[in-house]
């Protein structure tokens, strides 16, 4: 939108001297309607893919079972193929022989995709960082993260905390400004 | 049913599946290389190492004190008993004796452990056969321990409560009643389980005759826990190597003979209820006295090779240290239950087809991290 | 068999064994490299000893001399425990120690968990590949002069 | 009892007085064709939300219930979500058969519930052999799901279509020669609808004696199966292959076998009420003559789909409960035991019918 914007100024610039005031034939309103039905579908419908390594992926589990059930925000849909999956929560360590599958499943997910890493491991290496040589630190060395949740593990509360911070991210994006999170990332943009 | 009659004549290929780094049932991130001819097994190739996190390396760099912690992301289910595990070894190598009091609430909380363990297994080996519910069941009761737990030690998880010479801090003023009462809710629940999946006709014929392990087999493989004893062999730490206050408690080792994946299933199952024997001899009992021994804050162990077996909720953990007389072991070496439970796991699955694998690792209930270190 | 009965059986069976020190947690033996598979098939065989049970099989890097493998043994009829040393050559070509994972199973992916981190071959192993860390991986990082500057941040 | 024959009737009048009889036929198509895509959709909403709520029941949960009052809406979002969700697909696929599978999938259920009479003249499409095109039509939707696991290019798939295929094939035997026919040798008549009117002085499933019973019973099994729910899942398996068959289907491709999954199971459940348990028809309890003319104020569709409810409960408290089967096990029970079974009682319900022990 901000691009075709600028263009629409440009050219009017020589014709129409002065500041030019955009908008006004209701095109903003649709837009906006358009974005808030779309971020609603997508932020109340987050299919989780499985991905826990390790401790995390326990509580994880508990996440789900009955006290903390996130079903109630319609998680529990686990998907066990990626291309069905919405959000990636790590839950657990990543190391230099996963990185890649990690990767791969990344890339398989369909747009548009969120990534949550769960646990100190996920975020940083955690209790691994020094003195490992296998262990990635962090998963944002891997695939673009949305959310951090810190602990060792962290617990349901706070991975459902995390959910719906997602959720909060979700519905501020506007959707025609919204870019690949993937583009650039192997450039380190 | 152990294998299927395939006319010969009729040509077929063999063709490799690729089961994992992530997959549902693998419980973590085990990869399995399987050959398979239809839906019948030839070969299984365990791929390991995607969660190899170097944690023998790291422990050659770390105090003694320091390597406790790492334990508890070993087998995160019996977090408890790994601890246990690394600290009688520097107990018993620097020759400490710890009180009474320590090795009772050392002994409830590594049962209590146990029984948190065995409950997720049972959840998630219902949630692999196809029974969602179980999964559901499993965690309802695993929250209380958890609870539990969380109050004594702090955390829900990762425990790290087991310092060398003792424990962390003593125990919560409500420690007793709150296990008394999950043991009494326990009690009542067990028997649901049993209700729901172990006398279930398709969950029987799902187990029965799948994954035989012979006596031989079992300990020429080196299998040990629970999956060794659904094979008879009598096998636990607890009663051939007593250590904390296993020596002072009344149980029994349950052994049963068929040797396949129910046979396992139900070892685990009376190894619950044997659990709660043994809190419930010990809870009432909890000597006064100090809650941890003294030691040096920076632990030097003599020079020697140490080793110590305590029985996790999957067999038989060993924690070797070699020492050279400074403050970080030179050698750290982790005899996982599960690695040797894991090999095993091509010669018992050929023949079957792919849902009996499920199955059968289930009935082994592996922890992935703790098979790769 | 206690400690002492079993050092002497030993004794008498086999030559050029070395004895760890009296005050060592169970029996340690030093066994000559190239006596290693005939002193185990004697471990297993013997109906007095009856060591059926490898429970654990570990790589030392015994630096900078040689490289070494600790099996522990414990027969489960008479639940007796014998550590068993062997040593290879040095640390840069002459690693290879006979193996025995024909003779106990589970020292199959023990042996091959040797090789993958510490990088003793074992002679006769069926499948003796990386078993953890990927196949082109560079090195074995258990050892004690391993040094890896993009992956440790050693502190 | 309201004849909505009269109402469509009437609708065709008034349509055909205003234009041309060609021009009726095709608004008379659209129209039908709204409705039935419409019902399709709100069948599929309701009850995926319905399964979530009810596995929360059984599993001591609340399931969804922030999205919307009770988050009804839940499977709302989830639509939303699934419509804007990007299709992905490998480069190896099949591209004609990948794309084509999911409307295999989608089309049999829809054309089946075309024939099933949901009211007194309730019927899209009336035909003489309602049951014969019924269980042909089913079968078309396995089609799809093997093409799907073909075309996928995935080993995992493949197996859950392979799966698919022998399952739904082996039982449909057992669900059509036997659980079917033998209400047809009671009721005289392949038409649904008189299969229903026949039931009006009781359902086939108490007046059939044993062999009813046991036809009932055979054909919840069959059904269940046909609809690959556990215990007879393992097209999916989540356990043992991921997400099977559809494992390389995304976005709304996906929601396609998702959906047919649930109106499948409507189906099933529909066939079920209309077979042995009278259709639209009230409850009756014979005697009762102030009950049953209470009864019978309230309309047909209710009672259709109050009983297809009530099926519909039932497959889910499987689906909560069991463990799933092996596929030799699934194939030994339905050739070794249900085939020849439901033969028998094939048989023992024509002797019954021969000898007029009907109630």
């Amino acid at each position: 939108m901000g691009v075709e914007k600028d263009i629409k100024k440009e050219v009017l610039k020589d014709d129409f001297p002065g500041q030019v005031i955009p908008g006004g034939n209701g095109g903003n309103i649709v837009v906006g309607v358009l974005d808030k039905i779309i971020n609603w579908g997508r932020s109340n419908s987050l299919w989780p893919l499985y991905f826990g390594t390790s401790c995390c992926a326990i509580e994880m589990m508990q996440t789900g079972a009955a006290r903390h059930d996130w079903s109630r925000f319609g998680f529990e849909v686990a998907r066990p193929t990626p291309r069905q999956a919405d959000v990636i929560v790590i839950a657990g360590t990543i190391t230099n022989k996963m990185a890649p599958a990690l990767r791969k499943l990344y890339d398989q997910m369909a747009e548009p995709k969120y990534v949550v890493a769960m646990g100190a491991c996920a975020i940083s290496g955690g209790p691994f960082y020094y003195n490992s040589y296998s262990v990635v630190r962090g998963a944002d060395h891997v695939i673009p993260v949305d959310v951090y949740v810190p602990g060792c593990p962290p617990r349901p509360e706070s991975l459902l905390d995390a959910m719906i911070k997602l959720q909060k991210k979700i519905r501020s994006t506007k959707n025609s400004e919204r870019k690949n999170p993937i583009d650039g990332f192997d450039e380190g943009k | 049913m152990t294998t299927t009659d395939v006319n010969t004549n009729l040509k077929t290929q063999e063709y490799l599946i690729n089961m994992g780094p992530q997959h549902p049932a693998a419980h973590g991130v085990l990869r399995l290389i399987l050959t398979v001819d239809g839906e019948i097994i030839h070969k299984v190739d365990p791929d390991l190492g995607y969660i190899h996190r170097s944690i023998e390396k790291m422990c050659e760099r770390d105090t003694y004190k320091q390597i406790v912690h790492l334990t508890d992301r070993l087998d995160y289910l019996s977090s408890h008993i790994n601890n246990e595990a690394v600290c009688l070894a520097v107990e018993n190598a620097l020759g400490i004796e710890v009180p009474d009091r320590v090795k009772y609430i050392r002994t409830i909380m590594a049962e209590l452990t146990r029984l948190a363990s065995h409950q997720l297994w049972w959840g998630v080996m219902g949630m692999d056969i196809g029974a969602l519910t179980a999964f559901m069941y499993a965690f309802r009761d695993r929250e209380m321990i958890n609870d539990i737990m969380e109050e004594t030690v702090g955390a829900r998880l990762t425990m790290n409560y087991n310092i060398p010479g003792g424990l962390m801090f003593d125990i919560h003023p409500g420690f007793q009643k709150k296990v008394k009462d999950f043991i009494k809710h326990f009690r009542k629940a067990l028997p649901e389980y049993n209700t729901l999946l172990s006398d279930n006709i398709i969950f029987k014929k799902r187990l029965q005759g799948i994954g035989y392990i012979s006596k031989e087999d079992a300990i020429a493989y080196g299998v040990s826990g629970p999956s060794a004893r659904g094979s008879g062999i009598s096998c636990d730490v607890r009663k051939i190597h007593p250590y904390s206050a296993y020596d002072k408690v009344e149980f029994n080792e349950i052994l049963i003979e068929g040797g396949d994946s129910y046979d396992r299933y139900m070892v685990r199952m009376k190894e619950m209820e044997e659990s709660m024997n043994i809190i419930d001899q010990l809870i009432d009992n909890i000597p006064e006295g100090d809650f941890q021994v003294k030691t040096p804050a920076l632990i030097k162990l003599p020079k020697g090779e140490y080793y110590q077996k305590v029985e996790t909720a999957r067999g038989e953990l060993g924690v070797f240290i070699i020492s050279d007389g400074k403050k970080s072991p030179y050698r750290f070496k982790f005899r996982s239950p599960g690695f040797s439970n894991l090999s095993i796991l091509d010669k018992i699955s050929r023949g079957h087809k792919i849902a009996d694998l499920v199955a059968i690792m289930s009935s082994l209930d592996f922890v992935i991290p703790d098979i790769d270190r | 068999m206690t400690r002492t009965e079993l050092q002497s059986f030993l004794t008498s069976k086999v030559e050029g064994l070395e004895f760890g020190e009296e005050t060592t947690q169970y029996l340690t033996v030093t066994v000559p490299r190239e006596k290693l598979r005939d002193f185990m098939f004697l471990l297993k065989d013997t109906e007095e000893l009856a060591f059926d049970y490898m429970f654990s099989l570990t790589a030392v890097d015994w630096f900078p001399k040689y490289l070494g493998v600790v099996y522990h043994l414990e027969s489960t009829k008479y639940r007796h425990i014998l550590v068993v040393h062997v040593n290879t050559g040095n640390r840069e070509d002459d690693i290879s120690v006979d193996t025995v994972s024909d003779i106990y199973p589970t020292a199959h992916f023990h042996e091959r968990e040797a090789y993958d981190l510490m990088g003793i071959v074992f002679e006769g192993h069926s499948d003796l590949r990386r078993l953890f860390l990927t196949d082109d991986w560079v090195g074995h990082p258990l050892r004690k002069d391993y040094v890896d500057e993009a992956n440790m941040i050693v502190k | 009892m309201y004849d909505f024959s009269k109402m469509t009737g009437a609708i065709h009048e008034w349509l055909s007085s205003l234009m041309p009889s060609i021009l009726v036929t095709t608004i008379e198509w659209v129209l039908i064709g709204v409705v039935f895509l419409a019902l399709f959709a709100i069948l599929g909403l309701v009850l995926v939300i319905l399964e979530r709520k009810i596995a929360g029941f059984f599993q001591f949960r609340l399931g969804p219930n922030r999205v919307g009052p009770y988050g009804m809406f839940q499977t709302v979002a989830d639509t939303v979500k699934l419509l804007l969700k990007e299709l992905v697909s490998t480069n190896k696929v099949d591209k004609f058969l990948y794309n084509v599978a999911p409307f295999f999938v989608i089309i049999a259920p829809l054309m089946i519930m075309a024939v099933i009479p949901y009211g007194f003249g309730l019927t899209a499409y009336d035909i003489n052999v309602g049951l014969l095109f019924v269980m042909a039509v089913s079968s078309i939707g396995v089609v799809g799901i093997l093409l799907a696991g073909w075309s996928s290019n995935n080993k995992y798939s493949l197996i859950g279509a392979m799966r698919s295929g022998a399952v739904i094939i082996s039982y449909e035997l057992s669900m059509g020669l036997s659980a079917l026919l033998a209400i047809v040798l009671l009721a005289g008549s392949l038409n649904l609808n008189d299969i229903v009117m026949s039931q009006q002085a009781g359902w086939w499933l108490f007046r059939g004696h044993i062999p009813a019973i046991i036809a009932f019973v055979i054909y919840i099994i069959t059904g269940t199966a046909e609809t690959n729910r556990v215990p007879f899942d393992l097209t999916e398996a989540e356990s043992e292959l991921g997400a099977g068959y559809h494992a390389e289907y995304s976005g709304i491709k996906f929601a396609f076998f998702f959906l047919s999954e649930f109106v499948n199971m409507f189906i099933i459940s529909a066939l079920a009420v209309t077979i042995f348990l009278g259709g639209w028809l009230p409850f009756h309890i014979p005697g009762w003559e102030g009950f049953n003319n209470s009864m019978n104020y309230i309309p047909g569709p209710v009672w259709f789909f109050l009983k297809t409810g009530v099926i519909i409960f039932l497959l889910m408290w499987f689906r909560w409960t069991f463990p799933r089967l092996r596929i030799d096990q699934i194939l030994t029970l339905e050739w070794k035991y249900l085939l020849p079974i439901s033969l028998l009682n094939l048989v023992l319900m024509a002797f019954v019918v021969m000898m007029g022990w009907v109630f």
